[in-house]
């Protein structure tokens, strides 16, 4: 639970809005984009200074003390921004390191992603999973001491620039099962550990990772061995939530950025805007928009109450309902926009990229209502 | 929430239950069961309105000072929560939830003095006089009209979708009482104390369903002392205003009510059969249609959260208002929907007699399923009444072009 | 296949228009449910005399030759003007024995039925059946020579004006199966056939039939034992087709009344049909409305030379997507409309009220898709 | 249809197999794998035209006379399903669907014979210059003006939106000749031979998928003779309606493209895991939402079969020409959309390599994927261009209203 108060987490808000509308243009983006992986040096470097990385960790571990629920407003302002920084990505392979029970790996390790001086990354998605953690098929087999892990993720994001990767792998248990799992951290130049780098259609990097025979040794396991379906179970749930954030900062945008524009472009001799058509269909992207936020800001005063399960099914809301809102809005600032939403050119298109990024990633829409049917209906 | 808050309203919880199991009659619940709008059968609810008023109950929204009940937000919830819990019928709003604050707000001494006690009581029901035949949402255009002669306005006119006119004996309705000026100046709100004038005439209106809910009233030349206008002459604009974010702010909670129309569907999937040998429940595409609106729910349940928490007033008060009737009213017409599909040709039957309380006449087919058609046809009136949706997204449009 | 040429069809669609034209308005139809449980018998003696009881029956059996493709333009009139006489209930009672091989009952009952004398109903759909017409429980258990009927059927149209009702029964096979069906006839006063008869929420006359133990001799049967199952799905898709050409009517008359009224209608000053969202909205209603209708003109065409599994098929895609139409085009009538479309004194209300019915019954949308993967996907 | 109608088309059926079989090569199927929007990859594409050219198919729709086939209806469908089966890409349209046509019907002899042969063949390849930076569906506010020096036109100003322009050699495009009457008045259709003039400039534009496909044309005193041309003078908006009409009615049948794209999405979704160990084909969610697209294309399909038969310039034949543009577009966007959906997050890779012919780059995750996502996100341009869905539906409104 969060030992914020109000006043840091207002503080921090602001300085995050700040930042975005001062440092941060959308030509700076696609700079960064072009030549440095979607990382500029010096904005990683403000993160850290400004202790946007600390947020979410105790403060025996350096932290500021706060839980994930006080990143919400960071997330939202770099939705506005369309921030390509690998904060969630970051956040949550450092959030599975400092919740599990290694200390010698989180005394090793989590000063450095602090202090904005090395990247995590989690890797827990894989073909078939479809944004259940729990669908892991990733093998993990007593070998000796430790463990051969083999198998396949995908979507790994800011794999080349990460140091270390945290691994879901199945150590027993049948497939989909929250028992025997478990997580291990191992540096990404391991022998056997294969990664395939591509960009992706919202601009940022991506990998899959494959594990070939890998060894890893008890020491490298976050949690005792099979019991990581818990932790992993939370933190998905979180990444969902930092997730929802940044979907309705980017919401916000484009609903702004859409009336603004109607406003100024003339069709027939008319401001778009003019047209009742248009309008209702502004007035549904604010409805979705306002939605999502509201879903959101009910979730945030309900999450520190939850355990695990109660907060992936919370995530599960969230992320159900923000799919639908997601595709809407970003389709119709692209139609309402005409032509020039089509280009690379315009911003418009790269947010509607990137809500279409986060709507596949982590379960889309019609998964996770299945989810929520089975965890609370069926 | 602290233990001793909890434990307090569970405490609560427990006594608004055992008052309502001891107090609410079998005609009473059958009311509940049988109610196909937003207006449960007239007598019973009435009934239910004065056994809550003994107990000092009946406006749990108004200050204590006016003879509410002064609960917080959480009682209120925690109330309505076990009123629908134990299925018993939800007031009607006109009296209470409408005209009621509206006279705390605006009325005099005098007008708060005779109007409030019948009010609280149930021995007063008030219909609403807004609309008229040539101006649905279109307040502004009103023609029915009041013209002074001494200490009295002389009225003229009519008004229609007036929700059981047939059963009041009050009513508030706004008349055009100035000529000049922008199209909603001019207009006055009026509290009529008596409708049984011989100049008006009041005839229902048979609705989709088959039976009366709504009304045409008609006025020729009725005399009204000059005392009748609440607030300001002119200004009735103000307070059908006031009223109407009061209404969707601090009304009932569409979402408890929803959530049990989404249990009855449920219910009803669980042994219905797919035509394949299994039950609909079963079937993934039910499922998913489910779960898409208990999402909708949830989302309005979280936007009436957000709404109550906000200034009324805001620049973002207004679009939100508007927001929480679009939803709740398009989510309404879509469980609606749902349930007729899953209750599926055995609700074509139509069973006026069956539906009537106190009937004993058995339905035919599934008795949850008796007022599904009905309700899917009245709540068509959801996107209409009460400012269409139509005028809802306008008005989200014009706060987001400002 | 229709034997009548282009000629003869066209000759009976334009009687039929110029009927409903002229000789049954809406205040007709009003008396007619008030008065005759929505049967007039000089309308139903019209409908004999114009040979439009005639239309799908073969020369030989007295009907004019055509098959059920020739009521299309029949059953689009009487949606044009919401007909609530028993055609098409009688007609696919008459067809289902027409095409069986009973020929005693054949010469016995259909001459009545189309000089207007006499009507028959089929009694087919269960409480659990949502469509399928193979889904009867309703048993035929062996009773001596003849077998006995036990079960109940729903919402049969018209049954207290028929002489006599068709059932369909389980001879043996499982539930849904195709074989092990038969169809019986015999007359409503049977002993043991508990008719209970309702209004409807479209003002016809339906009834729930109960069938207690009631006896029937080998020759009620339509077709040979177990063997009805072809049978009932060619005649269930009949019924459907004309059920599809008297949505499309109806929904022509919506799309009609619907711009008539908005260009009357005003509020703030403007003709209703000047808001561009309402000039939308029509315009999507004139699209499912016409999507239906070429729809339904490609069945006509493919129907001939389809057998009954696929004329089952090409129902099932017509029924499947005119419930979607027939939702939408009603919902937004009646929303266009506003509180007038309300009413029960506005014909707009029927008319939303019949393709609500027509939906519900013979399987809604989602049984038809359901269906549909069932039969031509999985 | 008789027994010998039958046999011969099967037998036409056959030829057609046979031919595309022997002269497909490899390239030409992996440019139609790798089509990702309306218009296939254009080295590809264009070989395809000219093979088929050599055989005389490149133009199934036109008369005999004039170089094209002559087949009937059934021949030209079943054409293109043969071709739709083989995967081989659709010839791109502007030349042979677009301005082909407006030629032969509008075009003088010396027009045809310049024109018409290189159409035919493939050595020529036309852009269309319609929208305009400031007149995107709303043609009749064009301001790229031709003006009239002797024996030529001088052109200046620019267009946008110009498919494959950077590819083309010549381009028909709307122009302003004239200055006074109702905007879409004076207004010509130009045919330019030569892009190579240096008053061109061609500028690509990068799309959401990261690759040039539209262009931005400018025109600086760019000279052309005045037989240029096509139909009256000022009366180049004749010549647009009847190509837009023509391109509607007599073009490509959009639904057997897209049972291809519905192929696709089941074949994915058989061999896709539904995160809980079973696969996606096996949901009923899946299972009604395909059954809907389904249902779409049929729909479609019968609404192309009816306008096929209809004569063109009725007062049906105007709105059902804008329906067919919205339902075919939508029902691309949503068959891409739950393509994305199945695909899930392994279609987020950006592959611009594997998705070049004859890059030989094999795609990260199922090649089956691999379009979807450009598909997605190029398809939103489906509603548009080639006048918007909601100019579309103005039009319907229009002639309801009427």
């Amino acid at each position: 639970m969060s030992t914020l108060n109000h006043e840091t987490r207002a503080m921090l808000d602001d300085s995050v809005s700040r930042f975005v509308q001062n440092e941060y243009t959308f030509d700076d983006r696609r700079q960064n984009l072009a030549r440095h992986q979607g990382q500029s040096e010096r904005v990683w470097q403000t993160f850290a200074e400004m202790g946007w990385l600390s947020i979410p960790f105790t403060e025996e571990l350096g932290g500021l003390g706060g839980d994930i629920t006080d990143t919400v407003g960071v997330m939202r302002n770099f939705g506005h921004a369309l921030i390509t920084e690998p904060y969630p990505a970051v956040m949550q392979a450092a959030r599975l390191l400092a919740l599990g029970n290694n200390e010698y790996l989180k005394s090793e390790l989590l000063p450095g992603v602090l202090e904005g001086r090395r990247q995590l990354v989690f890797a827990g998605e894989e073909v078939a999973s479809r944004g259940n953690p729990l669908a892991v098929a990733l093998k993990a087999e007593p070998d000796g001491d430790g463990f051969r892990l083999s198998g396949e993720k995908i979507s790994v994001r800011h794999a080349m620039t990460a140091s270390h990767v945290v691994v879901s792998a199945r150590h027993h248990g049948s497939y989909c099962d929250e028992a025997g799992l478990d997580l291990f951290v191992l540096p990404l130049e391991t022998p056997g550990v294969v990664v395939t780098d591509y960009p992706m259609m919202d601009g940022q990097r991506g990998a899959n990772i494959r594990f070939d025979g890998v060894s890893v040794s008890p020491d490298q396991r976050l949690v005792d061995a099979g019991n990581a379906g818990a932790l992993i179970l939370r933190v998905n749930a979180e990444a969902i939530l930092m997730a929802a954030a940044e979907a309705v900062g980017i919401m916000e945008t484009l609903v702004k950025k859409t009336v603004a524009y109607t406003r100024t472009r003339k069709q027939f001799g008319v401001a778009l805007a003019e047209f009742q058509v248009l309008q209702h269909r502004m007035a549904d992207m604010y409805i979705e928009t306002t939605s999502v936020d509201n879903l959101l800001a009910q979730t945030v005063t309900r999450w520190a109450g939850a355990d695990a399960r109660q907060q992936a099914t919370l995530a599960s809301k969230l992320k159900a309902r923000m799919g639908q809102a997601n595709r809407y809005v970003g389709q119709q600032a692209v139609q309402l926009h005409g032509g020039i939403g089509m280009t690379d050119e315009l911003d418009i298109g790269h947010y509607f990229k990137r809500l279409t990024a986060i709507d596949l990633q982590m379960g889309n829409s019609e998964w996770h209502r299945k989810q929520l049917w089975r965890e609370t209906v069926a | 929430m602290s233990a001793h808050q909890a434990a307090e309203l569970s405490a609560f919880r427990q006594q608004v239950r055992d008052f309502i199991e001891a107090n609410a009659d079998d005609e009473i619940r059958e009311a509940g069961r049988k109610t196909t709008s937003f207006f449960p059968p007239f007598d019973q609810v009435m009934k239910w309105h004065r056994i809550l008023h003994s107990q000092g109950w009946s406006a749990i929204r108004w200050p204590e000072e006016y003879g509410g009940t002064g609960w917080d937000v959480p009682r209120q919830l925690i109330f309505e929560e076990e009123c629908r819990r134990a299925g018993v019928p939800l007031l009607l709003p006109q009296s209470i939830s409408m005209v009621g604050p509206a006279i705390i707000h605006y009325g005099t001494d005098g007008q708060k003095q005779k109007h409030l006690p019948g009010i609280l009581s149930g021995d007063d029901f008030w219909a609403q006089g807004y609309s008229e035949p040539n101006a649905g949402s279109d307040l502004a255009s009103l023609r029915c009209r009041a013209e002074r002669d001494g200490d009295h306005y002389v009225i003229n006119g009519s008004k229609t979708w007036t929700t059981y006119a047939h059963h009041a004996n009050r009513m508030f309705l706004l008349v055009r009482t100035g000529g000049a000026g922008k199209p909603q100046q001019g207009i006055s709100f009026f509290l009529i104390e008596d409708l049984t004038d011989p100049g008006i005439e009041i005839r229902p209106i048979i609705g989709l369903d088959g039976l009366p809910e709504q009304c045409d009233v008609f006025f020729t030349n009725v005399r009204v002392p000059v005392d009748c206008c609440l607030g300001e002459k002119n200004d009735g604009w103000s307070v059908a205003k006031y009223l109407l974010e009061h209404e969707r702010g601090g009304g009932t909670s569409f979402a408890t009510t929803f959530r049990h129309e989404l249990a009855l569907i449920l219910r009803l999937a669980r042994r219905t059969g797919d035509g394949f040998g299994g039950t609909l429940a079963d079937d993934g595409a039910f499922q998913d249609r489910y779960m898409r609106l208990v999402l909708e729910v949830d989302t309005l349940e979280a936007t009436e959260e957000q709404f109550a928490a906000m200034e009324k007033g805001s620049p973002q008060s207004g679009p939100m208002s508007s927001m929480i009737k679009i939803i709740s009213m398009e989510t309404l017409q879509r469980i609606n929907e749902m349930a007729i599909d899953v209750a599926g040709s055995p609700s074509l039957p139509l069973q006026l007699a069956a539906l009537t309380v106190g009937s004993g006449v058995e339905p035919i087919g599934d008795e949850d399923a008796l007022t599904l058609m009905p309700k899917y046809l009245n709540n068509r009136a959801a996107s209409i009444f009460g400012g269409s949706n139509e005028i809802q997204r306008n008005i989200i449009a014009k706060s987001l072009l400002r």
